[in-house]
């Protein structure tokens, strides 16, 4: 399944679209160690960036104190069922990648 | 919202990201600001961010628990009743990067958004809600427990 | 006799204080009697917690914490586990070297069974446990059995409780060997282990209104139907025995191997006093 | 956690659960009262508060004795593993006490593998108290 770390539930309420957004992700702080005392290096999801039809609706920068498999919700006026939702996001490291879902 | 003050200041500690991003024409928010997201303490935070301090509203409502379940995963919602809310920041104070997150809010998206941030030990924490007319905060203490077994 | 217990030993003895020997059931496999058992479980919660629904009790500790359940609300939003649940149903639908899959192993092709585990099995002299069942069916297709505690087990697992939320508990025992082993596990539940000198029932049914520390414990109606779960502290997924293991550890326990025969008991003589209870798992925990 | 444990030693004394006073409730009243090393009399007789572990642990430091006692400790400790009682701090104490024995530190020796034998004793008494009590916690 060549699936993505992003699910979303994008729903519309009325005139609005309720998204909820998790991403699948250690969201590493850096300040942990392994077993053998070494450092993990950090590595987390930075950016994450909601656009509807090309408009953007969300932009978030995340930092490490954000926990792990992160978690994002928020209502946007307009959306119907059918149409898609583009999410990006970009990791620390420079790992990049754009998926999409379908607002129900 | 950042003025000149706080763009020598972010490139003064070394934030080059962020001073470049508060150069580019302001698209929204800055670009994520290394300054900002590094600084530890939530003072130094928010002066990479802001000209002034954020004075509390009781229009930007927290929604925090009085006692976090675990301190790994803390469910957070802010919203605020202000008009032309243009980004939501959340800090944790005793965190040792307080500075959690940023929203950006467009026009067309509401003043209401949830994450789970993580915090290490029991902290005030704030949101800040930005808006044209200046920053505005709500604070809460969140207790975070050393766990007995956990259910 | 026990006042003077509860007299000499203080608080944690009180708890043990107000509750007299079974009447109507024993502890012998003559007068054992599993029903009146769970009956005499959930009258005991309802009679300490008269506001909670028995249907609540599937929440675990969220139906008695309301703090910790506004919390739960807001995880389960968008619970942790969803990723899990997707991996198992992959897992569970990925066929084996031979061809075969999983749900050749099982009823209705594995969905919505998760509510009769464990279960005895006959031809086997033993109880079968729904992990049990899946290494099981591993090997008898010669493939190689998976660790019993988190991992890939805990996701079949997950996403097989999670095709049978809402089916209703059903265990049953149907012969003097299956009540033996139901006698075992409720023997095992009501022992108190370890240095700290504690049972399952001391923390979770006399001890459910008792905070440890900042927690309450969880009640042990049902206890077992929200399994496998998420937990926050483990920042992953992990089964019933995973935690079983824990929990003896805690009251510095040498822990029981998982899904040793003792463990499985357990499971069994638990999963029967949640009868009557829908299956919620996976779920979400602190 | 220690007013944990000295409510289990509690829990420990009603073991006999006898009203008239046994030796081991007059013992372990006499102990929770005055700690070890004390003196009383029970029937006309005189006792000390010590655990037998602990007298054995007072025995002359030297490598023969600590040898002996952490092999009978090690013996009670498969003991308790094998009616499946085991504590988690016990297996600890042991390899602690091997090293004290190799490092020639006998009196440390000798006094973990006291502690570790306690635990197993304990441990044993528990399983075997648990089959007769365990029913009286089940709720009706």
């Amino acid at each position: 399944m060549a699936k993505g770390i992003l699910r979303a539930k994008a729903k519309a309420k009325g005139d609005n679209t309720v998204v909820k957004i998790m991403a699948k992700h250690a969201m590493e702080t850096g300040n942990r160690k392994d077993k053998s005392g070494q450092k993990i290096p950090a590595k987390f999801i930075q950016t994450l960036n909601v656009s509807y039809n090309g408009k953007t609706v969300m932009e978030t920068n995340l930092g490490t104190a954000i926990s792990k498999n992160p978690y994002l919700a928020f209502t946007f006026v307009g959306g119907a069922k059918g149409d898609e939702l583009q999410m990006t996001w970009t990791e620390n490291t420079g790992a990049s990648a754009t998926e999409t879902a379908k607002i129900k | 919202m950042m003025n000149r003050r706080s763009v020598l200041k972010a490139v003064f500690t070394g934030g080059l990201v962020a001073g470049m991003g508060v150069l580019m024409p302001r698209v929204a928010m800055a670009a994520w600001s290394k300054a900002a997201f590094e600084a530890e303490s939530q003072e130094a935070a928010m002066d990479v961010l802001y000209s002034a301090n954020p004075s509390a509203s009781a229009e930007v409502t927290l929604k925090a628990p009085d006692i976090a379940e675990n301190g790994a995963v803390v469910p957070v919602s802010v919203k605020s009743s202000l008009a032309g809310v243009t980004s939501i920041a959340l800090f944790v104070a005793n965190n040792p990067q307080p500075l959690a997150a940023q929203f950006t809010i467009p026009e067309g998206t509401l003043a209401n958004v949830s994450c789970r941030i993580r915090m290490g030990k029991t902290s005030e924490v704030t949101a800040v809600v930005t808006t044209a007319s200046g920053e505005y905060s709500a604070s809460k203490e969140v207790k975070v427990t050393i766990g007995g077994c956990g259910g | 006799m026990k006042i003077i217990k509860s007299l000499l030993a203080g608080a944690s003895l009180a708890l043990v204080a107000s509750i007299t020997q079974a009447a109507t059931s024993g502890n012998t496999l003559a007068s054992v009697d599993p029903e009146a058992d769970r009956i005499a479980l959930q009258s005991f919660f309802q009679k300490r917690f008269p506001q909670v629904p028995l249907d609540d009790y599937v929440n675990g500790i969220y139906a008695l914490d309301s703090g910790s359940r506004e919390q739960w609300e807001e995880i389960e939003e968008f619970p942790p586990y969803e990723f899990d649940v997707e991996e198992g149903e992959v897992l569970f639908n990925t066929a084996f070297a031979n061809g075969k899959s999983y749900a050749d192993c099982f009823a209705n092709g594995g969905v919505g069974i998760r509510q009769n585990f464990p279960r005895w099995e006959d031809s086997q002299g033993k109880v079968v446990t729904l992990e049990l069942a899946i290494n099981q069916c591993r090997e008898a297709n010669g493939e190689k059995k998976l660790g019993w505690k988190k991992g890939k087990i805990a996701q079949i697992s997950a996403y097989m409780a999670y095709t049978s939320r809402d089916n209703v508990f059903d265990v049953q025992i149907p012969n003097d060997e299956a009540k033996a082993a139901y006698l075992d596990g409720k023997q095992s539940f009501y022992t108190r282990r370890g240095q700290l000198n504690m049972s399952c029932a001391n923390c979770h049914v006399a001890g459910s209104k008792v905070l440890i520390r900042a927690d309450l414990p969880g009640p042990a109606l049902g206890h077992v139907t929200h399994f496998p779960v998420f937990r926050s502290k483990w920042g992953n997924l992990g089964t019933l025995q995973r935690r079983y293991g824990g929990c003896q550890k805690n009251v510095r326990g040498v822990p029981q191997k998982a899904q040793s025969e003792k463990l499985r008991n357990l499971e069994f003589f638990q999963t029967y006093m949640s009868n009557g209870l829908v299956v919620n798992g996976p779920g979400a925990r602190k | 956690m220690k007013k944990t444990i000295s409510l289990v030693a509690a829990l420990m004394m009603v073991s006999g659960g006898v009203a008239a006073q046994s030796f081991d409730d007059a013992f372990n009243a006499q102990r929770g009262m005055y700690g070890k090393g004390h003196s009383f009399t029970f029937e006309g007789q005189t006792y000390t508060t010590d655990h037998p572990e602990e007298v054995a642990a007072a025995a002359e430091a030297n490598a023969a004795n600590a040898e002996a006692l952490l092999a009978d400790a090690k013996a009670m400790y498969a003991d308790v593993l094998a009616v499946d009682f085991g504590w988690t701090l016990t297996k600890g104490l042991l390899k602690s006490a091997n090293k004290a024995l190799e490092a020639g530190d006998f009196r440390k020796s000798m006094q973990l593998s006291a502690r570790a034998q306690y635990h197993s004793r304990m441990g044993i008494a528990q399983y075997h108290q648990s089959q007769q009590e365990w029913i009286m916690a089940v709720p009706n």
